[in-house]
């Protein structure tokens, strides 16, 4: 029975396969797809996405959701924001821990009031989502942090590299992928996440603190988003209460989805994910370079999502039919 | 077989007095909040209390409120749509898209609304007949009928003709229109799911979805039958809004998702499913309508308003879960 | 009554003039969103002159900047009962009704740094920061004198839609096809990052990719010319592309520092606010019109004049912003 | 198996309750090392619950184990597993996301959260417990897929993995072919040579000869007998199961039997009962009696278009039916009260009125509206019909006794006024004399002439209420015995499940 492990299998191979057509269809039209320079500006536009996505996975593997990664990730960027400007002579490295313990309180609020109060984590983070973004604007009386707050060398950590010419930010972001690897795949934690994800009745009966595994998904979650949101500075050298990290949730599920990252919990892989974010960036960069308005990504990642729904019902299906008999 | 006399019919669980059935409901606790957020707003700003500003403001989310009356019904079967504010942008950018290019505004009319159906019907299809969870579904349609409002609209607002802008300026003694529409409909739905059977087996579906199939209730019709509902509604909605507006844009409404769930839930809705009534959902829309012109019209910072909302988002489900544990023993 | 009479305006507000001498005139700008720094300077503006002269000044911004979001807040401003509303419109046509509602209670309607093209008579008078006919030209000067008047241009702008850039745009093309002097100069594509920065980005890539050749860029937007410098400054090919267009001197200084870019232009945005206050408590004391053809002083500004469509300038041409004297300017 | 070895297990005053009633009382058991030790008893009898004590799924009411001698509190199945003690249940408990090396190996491993997981350690132990069980698995694929004997294998290896000396099968077999039954009495006796215990829990009274070597009777939740397996009689385990002199609770009277009412030819639903078939007359009881899982309540709900049968002819009054869900069932005149009375039967949280008034909308609606007062009323008069105690007909479901609960549900489709009732287990988790209220219904209804099919497990109902039984065992009908032959002996006997039938 090894007929379910080659549909999952496929599922990376088959988003890998669609990467490669795609690109190549794009490269047909457009050489200069192809290039080098090409795979960089890809790159370049994912390293947020990649982090929120890694943050996304390990929350839906548990059985969960949080809509409220962007939010965090704007509250995260604008704390930093706030200490560049208060603190003009502060070591510029602080903003990374002073961003990641903040995004890790707020995912500490989702976590407990899902745990406490056992409410729908959908709910809660809806409800987070416009609490967190709130809470931006009131922090930041509503002002942009500008390019000039923040430190030259955050900002350089976008363009400038320390090997083979590949910016901070995205070796940054591939060291996340690889640390969550680590995490899901060879961590007593990541195991209990997917076995907690995977049957949570179960989990108590093998030992599992479910509350407890929980809550750390979600402080992971909004550790990982407020490290999206200081990159965010690094990124576009601003932080904005109202753009900043808006609308990213839905990217980031997008992505995730695509990835082959089950919304039933317990089924996704870093892998998958990774190469969602890759489909995803080769979307968004094909586009302006086909003339195609950007009007026209908000329908792709809807459809998008969508059909990977489609998709993962399908394979759940086809799971249980083959389970009646070995 | 013996007749139950008076004295045999006690207590194996003593009824709660009646004082507290009435009121110890989340309508309760929502009327509560509206007369705090009355008595609040009018402190916080001498223009406040005034009738005709209140209706001026709740005509600005009337449509809305509407929208969140079916969408209570939706939930109370246990389900849920949060794409319904994308459906109002969609239905409204595809009716103004069909008259600008030249067809007659019924026909306009008629294609948002048949537009509305559809985006309804694909809800239902992928929830109901794909039996995915309806809350991740529509969280997927909410991208992607707004993503549809932008590639039709573009970053354009398209106007709609003169002839048909102003419905907040229609007054029916001395009310606008949409205020009037929208206590219409909540007295149709009221009366709907609480004196009809079609209500009745709401509640019954949501409550327990097996037992109703096994009670000969047909679940899966009656929550096809909402999700068009409120596809059709939100059409409708959208139509009014652009009525109101004169122009659409493909951002209208743009995260009006987030309030109508607010609306529901701070009237007492359940999310499990289950529970809620109308007038719940009624006395919410007003309760939001006045903090947040309260909030507008004392001039506080607009982000105070987003803060506020997702903190009685929290609030209001924590609170409507508290209530029902402790009714229910 | 979609059209209201200028002289039964101005008749009531002459009217009104009289009974509010004795108290402060109440101005409300209405912003297009919170959180755009833009608005922070013009704000300035309003607050200073309210300093000097007789007025109350109040900023209110919805949290995002949507067709309608300034709607409720023009509603409360109206139950308010303010003298004077001034906005940064987000729609051209959204807002009629409730600036029809204004009118009616006798609110002075003016829309600041943006107008709501076609929709004129909603509101008493428009403040643009400088003559917008001479934008486009203004512009191609710039990245022509950057480029030495020769190659391939071109125009990373922000929503397809964005009036005031889609007239800029026409006067850019205009002068490129009309004036010899830019006859060797090619305007290769028009590109809309809508105001984005994620958006510009990819845009502007797609455009290097696009057009290898490409020796200068105009982007007649905020947020569209940091976006464009970035991807230069990433990229490191200052010297072969030219990015210009309007900026803010907050947020391109550091290109300007750094040689990424060489020039760009905007105008004064505190000069807005400064302009409309004096011009609003003139025309609520019924010191100045708005009548076409009408001038008056302001301090620091000297004398201004109403030109058609009852507009008013500002300054009469962009400032242009070099290394020279980028650390002059602090908004 | 001599007294002289050491006991692994001494359990002393076991007593466990649950609501208010006692499934359990006072039970003492020793088990050897090394021992095979078959639990039996019919339906209800306590032989799970005790096994749940052991392996810390429940708490003890009262009473004490010690383990090897010593006390022992086995406060969660992860203590449980702690202590050595495993317990394998039917549909086993697993990951389906995870590989299968995890599933045996998940909760065993020491260290914090974020030590490392050392896979080849796992993967290597896995596969050698997998070996020792003789079974050849992947150990890397996910559990998804595996069929229900292989799951079984992998918790036989999770408990080989966490060497436990007590492993506690529950029905292990009813899900297993001959073949895969054989495997794993292979496996079972190896682990008996390995000085385990197994307690093994069936109702396959060949497979407890085969297998084991002592065998416990429960009976009520009591402990009956503990003897050699060669000391006794399958007819004498037979006997101590049944346990008391029937008690008749007579039908007062006996309805005259008139036309055909429901007719059920070939019924088919594979996986779940085949080639069932009966006819079922006015005014007559059939019992359908069986194990748990026989197929009973699949045929009911085949009946009642809740999962209607893949193939095979409904006939109700004399014309064909087809009947693919419960409006269907319903407009034949069919009625259905199920035995998961949560689950499926009531609106908790909804009033009585409105949980008796569900199946019979158009009757409380004449028109477009609920009419309240006639709803009232014919509430009223079912509370009143029935006997409901209730504090008010407002009051929440819930809030009712069982028995009481119950009774609604009956009343909820005695307002459909039905030719046909099929009750399933309606008197499960009521007390006694609710449940003699229930039988005089039963015998009251089928006088009245409408047509009832009851499925229960309490033999003494069976016996005393039905015109006929027919006894069901793994998904067909075995036995078709008239009321003046039924016996609780040869209805036990036609549902206790035989090897040689299974295949």
């Amino acid at each position: 029975m090894t007929f379910l492990r080659s549909i999952f299998a496929r599922r990376e191979a088959g988003i890998l396969v669609m990467i490669v057509i795609f690109c190549l269809a794009v490269g047909l039209h457009k050489p200069q797809f192809l290039t080098g320079q090409s795979l960089r500006i890809i790159l370049l536009l994912t390293p947020l996405i990649m982090i929120g996505a890694m943050a996304q996975m390990l929350v839906l593997v548990a059985r969960h959701v949080d809509l409220s990664i962007g939010s965090m990730l704007g509250f995260s960027a604008m704390v930093v924001g706030l200490m560049y400007r208060e603190l003009p002579d502060i070591y510029w490295l602080v903003g990374f821990p002073v961003a990641v313990l903040t995004g890790a309180a707020l995912g500490l609020g989702n976590g407990l009031l899902v745990t406490i109060f056992k409410l729908p984590s959908i709910i809660v983070t809806l409800g987070t989502l416009s609490l967190y973004r709130g809470l931006t604007f009131i922090i930041s009386d509503a002002r942009q942090i500008n390019r000039s707050v923040i430190p030259t060398e955050l900002k350089a950590m976008s363009r400038t590299s320390p090997i083979f010419e590949i910016p901070w930010i995205i070796l940054i972001a591939f060291g996340i992928a690889l640390m969550t690897y680590v995490v899901a795949r060879h961590t007593q934690l990541g195991r209990q996440i997917y076995a907690l994800g995977s049957n949570p009745d179960a989990a108590p009966l093998r030992g599992i603190d479910v509350t407890k595994v929980t809550l750390i998904v979600f402080v992971l979650a909004g550790a990982l988003s407020g490290l999206a949101g200081i990159l965010y500075a690094s990124r576009w050298g601003f932080v904005n209460p109202s753009n900043t990290g808006a609308g990213f949730e839905f990217q980031v599920i997008a992505a995730v989805v695509i990835g082959g990252v089950s919304i039933n919990g317990g089924v996704g892989t870093v892998m998958g994910t990774v190469l969602g974010v890759l489909l995803l960036g080769c979307v968004a960069a094909a586009l302006p370079l086909l003339g195609i308005p950007g009007s026209t990504q908000n329908a792709i990642y809807g459809a998008v999502i969508l059909i990977a729904l489609l998709i993962d019902r399908s394979v759940r299906q086809r799971g249980l039919a083959s389970m009646s008999r070995a | 077989m013996s007749v139950t006399t008076d004295s045999q019919s006690q207590e194996l669980a003593p009824s709660r007095p009646s004082w507290h059935v009435v009121l110890v409901r989340p309508e309760t606790m929502t009327f509560l909040l509206l007369v705090f957020g009355l008595i609040g707003a009018s402190l916080l700003s001498p223009f406040f209390l005034d009738v005709n500003y209140i209706l001026r403001s709740f005509t600005l989310t009337a449509e809305m409120s509407i929208v969140a009356l079916v969408l209570t019904l939706v939930v109370i079967s246990g389900e849920i749509d949060l794409s319904a504010a994308s459906n109002m942008a969609l239905s409204a950018c595809i009716f103004a898209w069909v008259q600008a290019a030249g067809a007659p505004l019924p026909i306009a009319v008629v294609v948002g609304l048949l537009a509305g159906l559809a985006m309804g019907t694909l809800n239902a299809f992928m929830s109901i007949r794909m039996q995915l969870p309806s809350i991740i579904v529509t969280i997927g349609t909410l991208i992607f009928f707004r993503g549809l409002a932008q590639v039709i609209a573009g970053d354009r607002s398209i106007r709609v003709p003169e002839s048909f802008i102003g419905i907040n300026t229609v007054m029916v003694a001395g009310v606008p229109l949409p205020v009037v529409i929208f206590v219409v409909v909540a007295i149709i739905l009221g009366l709907v799911l609480g004196t009809t059977v079609i209500g009745r087996q709401i509640y019954q579906i949501g409550t327990n979805q097996e037992a109703a199939l096994h009670a000969g209730i047909d679940a899966k019709r009656i929550k096809v039958g909402l999700f068009l509902l409120l596809g059709i509604v939100s059409a409708a909605a959208g139509i009014m809004a652009a009525s109101r507006l004169g122009s659409v844009r493909y951002d209208l409404v743009l995260g009006g998702e987030l309030q109508m769930v607010l609306m529901a839930m701070l009237g007492g809705t359940y999310i499990f499913g289950g529970r809620g009534t109308i007038l719940g959902t009624f006395l919410a829309a007003w309760l939001l309508v006045i903090v947040s012109t309260g909030m507008t019209v004392a001039n506080l910072l607009p982000a105070i308003q987003l803060t506020v909302l997702g903190i009685l988002l929290i609030v209001a489900i924590i609170a409507t879960n508290f209530i029902y544990a402790r009714t229910q023993r | 009554m979609l059209k209201k009479p200028l002289i039964a305006a101005t008749a009531a507000l002459t009217l009104s003039a009289g009974a509010s001498v004795a108290e402060d005139i109440e101005i409300v700008f209405v912003g297009k969103n919170t959180g755009n720094p833009y608005f922070d300077s013009l704000t300035q503006g309003f607050v200073d002159a309210c300093e000097v002269i007789a007025c109350n000044f109040e900023f209110v911004a919805p949290a995002t900047a949507e067709a309608t979001s300034q709607i409720p807040f023009l509603e409360a401003q109206i139950q308010r009962g303010v003298d004077v509303i001034a906005i940064s419109p987000n729609s051209p046509d959204a807002l009629n009704q409730v600036f029809q509602s204004a009118s009616d209670a006798g609110i002075i309607v003016l829309t600041v740094n943006g107008d709501i093209t076609g929709n004129e008579q909603y509101r008493d008078a428009t403040i643009l920061p400088t003559d917008f006919t001479k934008v486009g030209a203004d512009q191609i000067e710039m990245v022509g004198s950057l480029i030495g008047y020769e190659g391939e241009i071109a125009i990373l702008s922000a929503t397809t839609e964005a009036p005031d850039q889609n007239f800029w745009i026409e006067g850019m093309n205009e002068t490129i096809a009309n004036d010899p002097k830019y006859a060797n100069m090619t305007l290769v594509a028009t590109v809309y990052g809508d105001d984005q920065p994620e958006k510009s980005t990819t845009e502007m890539e797609a455009l290097l990719s696009n057009f290898p050749n490409l020796k200068g860029v105009i982007a007649p937007t905020t947020v569209g010319i940091a976006a464009a410098a970035q991807v230069v400054q990433s990229r490191g090919i200052a010297d072969q592309v030219k990015v210009t267009g309007l900026g803010l001197p907050s947020e391109m200084r550091e290109f300007i520092k750094d040689g990424t870019v060489e020039g760009f232009q905007l105008w004064s945005p505190y000069n807005e606010g400064w302009l409309a206050s004096h011009f609003a408590v003139g025309l609520k004391n019924g010191t100045m019109t708005n009548e076409v053809g009408a001038t008056f002083e302001v301090p620091n500004l000297g004398t201004i004049t109403i030109n058609e469509g009852n507009s008013i300038n500002t300054q009469s041409a962009l400032t242009t912003f070099n290394a020279d004297n980028i650390d002059d300017f602090d908004f | 198996m001599t007294t002289g070895q050491p006991m692994l297990i001494e359990a002393r005053g076991i007593s466990k309750q649950f609501g208010g009633v006692e499934v359990l009382s006072y039970v003492d058991l020793d088990l050897h090392a090394g021992e095979i030790h078959a639990l039996l008893g019919e339906n209800g009898a306590g032989k799970s619950t005790f096994a749940k004590i052991l392996a810390g799924v429940h708490r003890p009411t009262r009473g004490h184990l010690k383990l090897n001698g010593q006390p022992v509190d086995v406060t969660s199945p992860i203590a449980a597993q702690r202590l050595g003690i495993a317990l394998i249940h039917q549909e086993p408990v697993s990951f389906p996301d995870l590989s299968i090396a995890e599933n045996i190996i998940m909760g065993r491993q020491g260290g914090g959260l974020l030590s490392r997981v050392p896979w080849i350690k796992i993967t290597t132990d896995a596969r050698r417990y997998l070996d020792m069980l003789g079974v050849s698995l992947d150990v890397t694929r996910t559990m998804r897929g595996l069929s229900i004997a292989n799951q079984q294998m992998v918790e036989i290896a999770r408990s080989l993995a966490s060497d436990s000396k007590l492993i506690i099968m529950d029905e292990p077999t009813a899900p297993l072919t001959p073949r895969e039954v054989e495997t794993l009495f292979d496996i079972a006796r190896r682990l008996r040579e390995e000085g385990r215990t197994i307690i093994f829990i069936s109702h396959r009274l060949e497979e407890v000869r085969m297998l084991c070597d002592r065998v416990t009777i429960f009976r009520d939740g009591a402990h009956i007998s503990t003897q050699t397996i060669d000391s006794i009689s399958d007819d004498e385990i037979i006997r101590l199961m049944i346990g008391r002199p029937l008690k008749k609770f007579m039908r007062k009277h006996v309805a005259t039997i008139g036309d055909i009412a429901l007719e059920v030819s070939n019924l088919t639903l594979p996986g779940a009962f085949e080639d069932v078939s009966f006819t079922l007359r006015r005014g007559e009881i059939i019992g359908l009696g069986g194990l748990v899982g026989a197929g009973r309540t699949d045929v009911a709900r085949a009946l009642f278009g809740v999962a209607p049968a893949a193939s095979g002819q409904i006939t109700v009054g004399g014309t064909r039916a087809s009947i693919q869900k419960p409006t269907d069932a319903i407009d034949l005149g069919l009625a259905f009260v199920p035995e998961d009375r949560a689950g499926h039967g009531i609106f908790a949280t909804l009033s009585v009125e409105h949980n008796l008034t569900a199946a019979i909308p158009d009757n409380i609606a004449p028109g477009w509206f609920i009419n309240r007062k006639l709803e009232r009323s014919i509430s009223r008069r079912s509370v009143e019909d029935l006997s409901i105690r209730l504090a008010s007909l407002r009051q929440p479901i819930v809030e009712l006794s069982g028995g009481n609960q119950q009774k609604a549900i009956l009343a909820r489709w005695l307002l459909t006024e039905p030719d046909i009732l099929i009750l399933d287990e309606p008197t499960r988790g009521i007390d006694i004399g609710v449940k003699a209220e229930f039988y005089d219904m039963i015998g009251d209804l089928a006088e009245a002439g409408r047509a009832i099919l009851l499925i229960s497990s309490e033999l003494p109902e069976l016996l005393s209420l039905c015109d006929r039984i027919l006894v069901m065992s793994e998904g067909r009908v075995t036995a078709e015995i008239p009321r003046a032959e039924a016996s609780q002996e040869n209805i036990i006997q036609a549902a206790v499940p035989r090897s040689g039938m299974a295949a």
